[in-house]
């Protein structure tokens, strides 16, 4: 399947988006996310752009003080399901584009490890659609965080 | 009929495993208590059941060959 | 006055904030925003940054398309105001700082002439206090947008 | 006494000019009928009007050398 896709016209001329792929390994680093903004200035329907970063916090808890979060993922269920959030959030706000980026595998503390990104025309939507996505994707996909203790003991991190 | 199984997450801590391939079992109830008979400490522990990527509720059966997930409380971002 | 200041112990020993500089000449590029992301990777209290970039429009209007946005300001009341909301949001959310970045002068359209930065323990408080913050400066701030059209001529930006 | 007025974004328009000096006026009302008589079209546009950076209701006497600033809408951002 390929993965990072976008729109295609299918047999009966609709348009299908394909799942993109959201996953990298390691920490998302902060060029990536000026390459990401940069790639906008084309788009000038874009208004607003709204981000949010996920990272990496050096916990003390009763086991120890987290050094690192591993993460692993079940990666064709959190595809579908974020292709399902990314059709909710695109027919609810009137967004110009969504990009989603989560960490796998070895993040440490101070590290980024989520990255969501929308634009729009107006701030509002772009804003609203950012916390709503954030929101989803925390609570419907499959992703586990592994928190990596300076003893090097572990523990399973919870969401709130 | 074979049924493929993984476990993610602190599942793996009990399991030491991320997947196992079962056969002859027909539906979700007896593939749950075939596993909690295999590993106690799952019968303890908190998870959902995806059937082919699919999260289902109550038993379900197996039509053919199918792929489970034991999904404990998702934690990212 | 000096402007890109901190805390200070005034003499009765009370912590006083001096109003930051928010502005700078031209665009924001996308570097200075990845930099300060960046900066951030040693503060591992924080769990969550909201960003809001404002990017100028090629709007079509009926005095023809807009080129370009040349931004003027009453710079001393604007940092005035800005400390004031600062201080609000500050005292409204538990964050772990706040950053605002606002272009003076020509920016393109496609170009970031708004960067607004707030970082927390947890995700909520940064994205409600960076909504906030974006929704005050809009409606307080003495900040005008004169809009450049490709054929020069230029009407007063308007905001919703 | 004198009062330094500045003006902003699309008052500007109007003025042809960002700061204006004026003597022997004592509150905003008589200020504002000069400024009217100065700049007819400002009479019809929208502002707000700050003192020594505050924005300010109604009528205000002057209390010495005074900076008063007309701001028309934001649109910032």
């Amino acid at each position: 399947m390929g993965l990072p896709v976008g729109k295609k016209i299918n047999s009966f001329g609709m348009s299908e988006r394909k799942p993109k792929n959201i996953f990298q390994q390691g920490a998302i680093p902060a060029t990536f996310i000026s390459e990401s903004i940069q790639k906008h200035s084309s788009q000038t329907a874009i208004g607003g752009h709204s981000i949010f970063l996920g990272q990496v916090r050096a916990d003390e808890t009763e086991n120890g003080k987290v050094k690192a979060i591993e993460f692993t993922a079940f990666e064709d269920m959190a595809h579908e399901k974020m292709h399902l959030i990314r059709e909710d959030i695109f027919a609810k706000y009137p967004l110009t584009c969504m990009h989603v980026h989560h960490s796998l595998g070895h993040v440490q503390s101070g590290e980024i490890c989520l990255f969501v990104f929308t634009s729009s025309a107006h701030r509002k939507a772009a804003m609203d659609a950012c916390q709503e996505t954030v929101e989803r994707l925390k609570a419907e996909l499959p992703i586990w965080g592994k928190e990596i203790m300076e003893n090097d003991e572990h523990q399973w991190k919870v969401n709130k | 009929m074979q049924v493929h199984i993984m476990f993610f997450g602190q599942l793996t801590d009990i399991t030491g495993t991320q997947e196992l391939v079962l056969h002859d079992i027909y539906d979700t109830n007896t593939l749950q208590e075939t596993l909690h008979e295999l590993y106690p400490a799952l019968a303890n522990a908190k998870y959902a059941i995806a059937m082919n990527k699919k999260t289902i509720q109550g038993n379900s059966m197996f039509s053919g060959d199918s792929t489970i997930a034991l999904l404990p409380p998702f934690s990212g971002g």
